[in-house]
């Protein structure tokens, strides 16, 4: 879908094609902001469901999807706040809806009840999480990557869960549409982990003439939570007599909130269908990595410095390589083992105080890792990590 | 089913009142607002259905059963 | 075997409620006025949604009723509600839940849904305190009254959801209690026909946590107690607030 | 690639300008990323905005060496200038300072208040100026660009600066400027 | 504090003594349930605000402190749901008192934006989480220990948080008002992050003679949110003309959201204060892990069950130990390390999917480490673990 | 040099606000009001505790109030006030915020604490719109009015939030604009001075927000505008809702 | 240490039963945990609770192998005989079972309903029947954890039925007991 | 001070208008409402106070700047 950067080698092939779709904008070269993108990315991936409160720097998404939505014939309400938001989603969702909301850290907080619910219900949703320094109120208007590790366990109880982070314009309108489907393809929550950087900054994007789409599966008559790995999902006024609890419940929706077995069994479920699936999922992207001596991990907009930062360390002769995880959750536990062989130092650069490196600390236990944090509510800036590293 | 207009009820000799025993859980409350004193408390747990003749077919046991497990038939519908 | 078994899963029961719970006599009373709308064309089962919260009350529909149910956050089922039916406006959302989910936890999505005067109808199974999770104090619970969290007496003064309806600008709101329950029905019958917001506030006695703490052991005491403490919205409106104090009043709110 | 950062204060557009200028260079079928900055003092504060053309990808969208600089006001090019290395030119919005070796001087509050009777539009002039002396996008573009963003009297008077600013380049070059490019 | 197990060897004794207060019960032996022992232990330790909602299987604390805190001069307040139930307790803590709340998963997850509010205000107070089987509702009456990972990283944005984990009657006292000393002590919010077992599990508790107790410092005249790593902390309506935010800030509370090295100062401050007094908070306990071949790993009830493991597993002449994390955040990595040297393999046993082990392969990457894991609701069982070793 | 220096922390002026924003009319309103309590001792300003949630409403204490300020998480204030005001009840507390911040986000807690009769004041600077972020529709947006989502104008119906707090059992609960300064400032010092929850709905105009998308560009066009749009709360009472429709009803609600 | 294991029905006051016999032993100087343990159906369905009294902190409060299995329901015994061991010593609430080899056979229930006129409190006189026979603690201790959970009439119907356990056995010993202890 | 009970307010001569200039954001908001035309738009962003000695004394630009800018002194405080 977005067209490679040279000298990148990169898996996004690994997309699940189904439906191929014609675009909504006109094919051509666009100059959008991230958050523009997204939202027009969202509309091209099918969804017609936005509800949504507003907080920056997240909410040129909902003003857009205010002014669009209504055009395509989708749905755009305002919510009372951001726990409304999701509920509505999630409502929207069961009635055949792919439905998105956006946000940022204090919303995402609020979120997480119902984002737990989506994932004990496998209920397909996007949220969008534009990324601003925190904690609390923060710094409201500046970036930050400090809701890495909320995404993964921000809501109580086990589950595994689906998160993308885009570097450009260009993908926060590609991985949304990766997000809808990969949600509909695993019924799962999706979050988009963007920034702040990424939403305001303005690119050429490339619409492209074709996009692929996946529709939730929706077959009346087999078990909805259970015995696939992904269970087919009836839609609410359809005569599937649908039974959607966020209790412990059996493939038939039934609450069984005693039995140690169903517990087991559905909990069980909901983590291996990622877990299983997790080669289909994973995306990242590997820039100079092949005979790499330092090898930078990093994501989002950080990751374009690192790879600026890359490029002109190799004009010095340095063996710089950088490995992107596009999917940060889950994580390219295995792809980047692989990848760093040749690596003995590995830097991971993060605008918070440490959050992936954890990730990356487990996996490449033996190699000397470092950090390069920020939280001054800027970028990480390619000068920095070349300082670092020098 | 016309649950609530009353007036339009034919009224009908020899109501039968049915407990679903499996489902009732013995509050006894149709017991105790019955207007004929249909039921009785009986052996066990659940009451029982005593005098059904003395039935009025005014469904307020019906109605006002907690578990859904009285069917007062012979009750006229609407139509 | 019974009228209703059409609308349920006759599989899950007996019910989980205790033996006496007001849920129960709700629950008839639910489907008896869609039974009734549905017997003369005017409402298709098969195009509701059920949506409720966490609580005794939440379960009324679920898994109870065979029909479409989304059973929800504590709390959150008029926001989830809100998401089905803007996305499927054809479908008919009716959200059953306790005063604890809807009034206390959930009274902003409340308060923005009758003030949005969104086309769904709202059921508060209205047992004036925490049923499920053990008898903790409501915003409904009467003055006074002994609860696990008012050890001494509520000192706080409930809420009158159907004027809070009403002041936020919902359709509809009446208040019954379920010993009421010919005008009961006939009320969510109506409820269920109305164009905008609808809201029914439903007394049902809660026999294990708030009539052991309150003297009222079993549903018949409730039964005896209730009727004398009813006033009629139209006798209460001339009324000075002293008099009405402790009174619940039922009928229809203008 | 070509790096281009402008700055000045706020409210004096500056981010208009970055962003028009990239948008005109993809419309030309360049890659180009602008992204603004804002400093710390939120009243009249300073503001940036980074611009990257590029006829590939652009890897970050931090201006780090800018080619062009070009500055609104002087209070903040005095404050910026350790961004000036050998390769930047850098335009000035300015008539009577002090010359500095190399700059090019251009008098855009000036013209905007004399010629457009419009102190708000200084920042079209510059970006005018810019265009006719660098020749990075077309002026054409640069005005589809502009209209994307504006309309009816507000799009007329920008474009009038606009013009004006780089027809008094493009006629008599640039007086005040010490280099040519 | 706490009578120390027999065989045990621990480090309690690392408590920041400094008033020393008669309890409040008379000190004598009790048959206490976990729940009930907790409520006293906050009151002991002088907390005299509680502002929570109900929810299974926390509610018996809520109940006795309702019961309990009007006698001893408190103020007890069932807000309207947890969002306000921590707002409160932070007011009421700047209003100068002790304050706590306690609820369960889904309340947690909506607490956490309140949670993260008082880390960046820094402000005292007690959560306790009385853990039940997730995701979503679950399994409301079942245990769990799924909201580990949760307390570390559930809200946004970067910080570090202190997280105690009780396994008795006796710790659900104890470490409640450990759980106090060190919130004052460190101006920070502190979990409790128990479970259904050792909630509702009664047991015999020794209520000692006298308790240790920290008071915050309320010094006047210097910053309240710098220079200090733990600065003083005045209270409300003491002409203090204090300036509490969220937003973030320089060290005498106003706001500044532009500034770089305000926002790098304060978010690196909050992580130090808890990084560098790491030593003086972490706890643990260790059992037979002198010369064990394989080191259990385990915490709250599941530690029990593995301390009796061990205990069987010596007298059949297996080389077992346990080593119990009591503060499970920050997480005794460093005395982990040293501890398992003679440890070939290690097994990390909890009531989830796998969260502390995440934390334990990044500490022993070179050790074998494997996982007993159960989201049946249940307990795990000494004869479980057993089995797992065998 | 001003009057009200005494109370301000002068060396973070000029405020934040954009140039006309209401919101600096409503700071001198309150302080003029705590002002002449002070004079004649019936308030003492280093007991009072400013509590404020996010939105630039919120910023009208913090940090400009020389005094004990807490500004909370977006929604939040009345909730925090609660703790505050329960753990020190000497202490009078005064919650400051917007109208997307207590009414939206926060309704909860605000219908709670007019239930609860808690003896606080809270003003709610309600300029009809999220100005902080960009003017987005706000449940006290009017109908129709064009705001960043509500590109088609406006479709819900805004809250009468006096009405709301009233319905909840508030005891004071009172409605001007910044503009009706005399009777706004007397209104204040009344609702500090009530025993129980008192609620000030202060229309105070966003120039930026609101005024740029609706034809209201300056400060002054509202000044204008609004004399024309309010109504008084007695006359109002006898009228009907679509006489009212888009009215601003001022005065003192009982 | 003891392991005892009270299993029986939902309503029979199983949890009750352990809950006192720990506390007991707890005032008597003992350590003592009492966990209470539900089955897959809420109605009606399995109560257990398993107590471990012991004269140093208990490690696991979890019943692994009892020493003692007090059994309220017939049913329940049948579903539980896997917690049997050599060292097992059960107790049948039960008075025309078949006789089962080393059981102490008690007829609770029918002594709760003939004498003490309340088959509720059936728990109480197992209880008084198994402190009677096992002198693991004192009836005194029993009944003053006992009162400490119930007042009035309550209460009195309890001690009464407690005592009825107790003084049967004490005297009388165990009729239906097939070993003792 | 009494801001608002004017009927107590004794009329003085010689009333002082100041404007802060460092807080006035020139709104104008005192030049469009001063009902004695005190005020003029002046050279720069903010009003200048031209007619001083029309001033009545009426506070409303006092009490309506938004930004605290403006202080009328000679107003006779009430006691
Ligand atoms: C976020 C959250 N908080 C608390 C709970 C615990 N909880 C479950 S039901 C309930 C209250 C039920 O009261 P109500 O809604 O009145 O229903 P009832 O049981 O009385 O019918 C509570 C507090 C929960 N499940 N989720
Ligand atoms: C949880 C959360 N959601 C959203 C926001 C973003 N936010 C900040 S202020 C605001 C609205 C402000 O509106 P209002 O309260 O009316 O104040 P105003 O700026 O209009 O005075 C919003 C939505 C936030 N800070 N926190
Ligand atoms: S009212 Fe229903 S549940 Fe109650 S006793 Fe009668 S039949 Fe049984
Ligand atoms: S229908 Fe009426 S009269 Fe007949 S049994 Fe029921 S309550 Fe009694
Ligand atoms: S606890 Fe109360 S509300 Fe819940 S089922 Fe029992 S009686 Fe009904
Ligand atoms: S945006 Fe609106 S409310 Fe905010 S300061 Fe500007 S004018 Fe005032
Ligand atoms: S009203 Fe105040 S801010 Fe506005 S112009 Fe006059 S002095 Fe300046
Ligand atoms: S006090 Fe009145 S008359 Fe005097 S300048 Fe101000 S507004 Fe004009
Ligand atoms: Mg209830
Ligand atoms: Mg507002």
């Amino acid at each position: 879908m977005r067209t490679p950067l040279s000298g990148f080698s990169d898996n996004c092939g690994r997309e699940m094609p189904e439906r191929i779709k014609r675009s909504i904008l006109e094919p051509k070269r666009y100059f959008l902001s991230g958050n523009i993108a997204c939202a027009e990315g969202a509309l091209a991936a099918g969804c017609r469901f936005y509800a949504g409160y507003p907080i920056t720097p997240s909410s040129e998404i909902m003003e857009h999807m205010a002014k669009r939505l209504p055009e395509v014939g989708g749905v755009f309400i305002q919510m009372e706040d951001e726990i409304g938001s999701i509920s509505a989603c999630i409502g929207a969702s069961w009635a055949g809806a792919k439905a998105m909301t956006a946000t940022s850290g204090p919303g995402f907080s609020l979120m997480l009840e119902g984002i737990g619910y989506a994932l004990m219900t496998e209920t397909p949703c996007v949220i969008v999480d534009v990324q601003r320094q925190g904690p609390a109120t923060g710094q409201a208007t500046r970036p930050g990557q400090g809701d890495i590790m909320q995404a993964r366990w921000g809501a109580h109880g086990d589950y595994r869960i689906i998160a993308l982070s885009p570097w450009s314009v260009q993908e926060m309108y590609d991985l949304t549409i990766s997000a809808f489907n990969l949600s509909e393809k695993y019924r799962v929550p999706v979050i988009l982990l963007s920034d702040e950087v990424v939403a305001h900054l303005k690119e050429s994007i490339l619409i492209p003439e074709e996009i692929k789409l996946f529709d939730r599966k929706k077959d009346k008559g087999l078990p909805p939570f259970g015995n696939d790995l992904v269970p087919p999902m009836p839609t609410f006024g359809e005569e599937a007599n649908l039974l959607v609890t966020g209790s412990t419940h059996n493939e038939w929706g039934i609450r069984k909130v005693q039995d140690p077995d169903v517990s087991e069994k559905l909990v069980v479920r909901l983590c291996e269908k990622i877990e299983k699936n997790k080669k289909e999922i994973v995306r990242f992207e590997t820039f100079f990595t092949d005979d790499c001596e330092i090898c930078l991990i990093s994501f989002g907009i950080t990751a374009r410095s690192a790879a600026y930062a890359v490029s002109l360390l190799r004009q010095e002769g340095i063996k710089a390589g950088l490995f992107r995880p596009i999917t940060i959750w889950p994580f390219p536990e295995e792809d980047l083992k692989e990848i760093t062989t040749s690596a003995k130092k590995i830097l991971v650069c993060e605008m918070n105080r440490g959050q992936i490196i954890e990730e990356v600390k487990k996996i490449l236990c033996n190699k000397e890792v470092f950090g390069l944090f920020k939280t001054r509510g800027e970028a990480i800036y390619p000068w920095e990590i070349i300082e670092k590293i020098k | 089913m016309d649950y609530v207009r009353d007036k339009e009820v034919i009224k009908m000799e020899g109501f039968k009142v049915l407990i679903r025993k499996e489902w009732c859980k013995g509050c006894f409350l149709c017991l105790q607002i019955c207007p004929k004193k249909v039921f009785t408390r009986g052996e066990g747990k659940v009451p029982e259905v005593k005098d059904q003749d003395k039935c009025s077919g005014c469904l307020l046991c019906e109605l006002l059963c907690p578990d859904l497990a009285i069917t007062v038939e012979g009750r006229c519908p609407r139509e | 075997m019974s009228r209703l078994d059409k609308y349920l899963r006759t599989e899950v029961f007996p019910s989980p409620f205790c033996a006496g719970c007001g849920h129960g006599i709700l629950m008839g009373a639910i489907l008896r006025a869609i039974d009734e709308l549905s017997a003369s064309g005017r409402l298709d089962f098969s195009k509701m949604v059920f949506v409720s919260g966490i609580g005794c009350g939440a379960w009324i529909p679920s898994p109870h009723f065979k029909g479409d149910t989304l059973h929800t956050l504590h709390g959150r089922p008029i926001a989830y509600a809100t998401g089905v039916k803007l996305a499927r406006p054809e479908l008919k959302v009716v959200v059953i839940s306790g005063d604890g989910d809807l009034a206390a936890i959930g009274g902003n999505h409340l308060i923005h849904a009758a003030r949005r005067n969104l086309p769904i109808t709202t059921i508060c199974a209205n047992n004036n305190i925490y049923g499920m999770t053990g008898g903790q104090v409501s915003p409904t619970s009467p003055e006074n009254s002994l609860t696990e969290t008012t050890p001494l007496g509520n000192k706080e003064k409930p809420f009158d959801l159907c004027q809070l309806v009403k002041a936020c600008g919902g359709e509809y709101a009446a208040r019954w209690t379920v010993f009421h329950i010919k005008p009961l029905i006939r009320s969510i019958a109506r409820a269920l026909t109305i164009e905008g917001f609808s809201f029914l506030d439903v007394v049902s006695p809660c026999v294990t946590q708030f009539g052991r703490r309150n003297d009222l052991p079993t549903i018949y005491d409730f039964f005896l107690a209730i009727k004398e403490k009813t006033l009629s919205y139209e006798k209460a409106k001339g009324m000075k607030e002293e008099e009405k104090r402790g009174k619940i009043i039922i009928g229809e709110y203008d | 690639m070509i790096e281009i950062k402008i700055i000045g204060k706020g409210g004096q557009g500056i981010v208009l300008v970055g962003e028009v200028l990239a948008h005109a260079s993809v419309l030309e079928g360049s890659y180009a990323s602008a992204i603004a900055g804002y400093g710390s003092q939120a009243r009249g504060g300073e503001v940036s905005c980074d611009v990257i053309i590029a006829q590939r990808e652009i890897l970050a969208p931090f201006v780090m060496k800018p080619d062009y600089l070009l500055c609104l006001s002087f209070d903040t090019y005095q404050k910026n200038r350790s961004l000036i290395t050998e390769k930047t030119k850098v335009f000035l919005n300015t008539e009577n300072q002090e010359e500095e070796e190399g700059h090019f001087l251009i008098p855009a509050s000036g013209i905007a208040q004399k010629v457009c009777q419009n102190p708000q539009v200084a920042n079209m002039v510059m970006l005018g100026a810019f265009t006719a002396l660098t020749k990075i996008v077309s002026l054409d573009s640069i005005m589809v660009a502009l209209s994307e963003r504006m309309k009816g009297k507000i799009l007329e008077g920008n474009i009038r600066a606009l013009k004006e600013g780089y027809q008094r380049m493009a006629r008599d070059g640039c007086p005040e400027a010490r280099r040519k490019i």
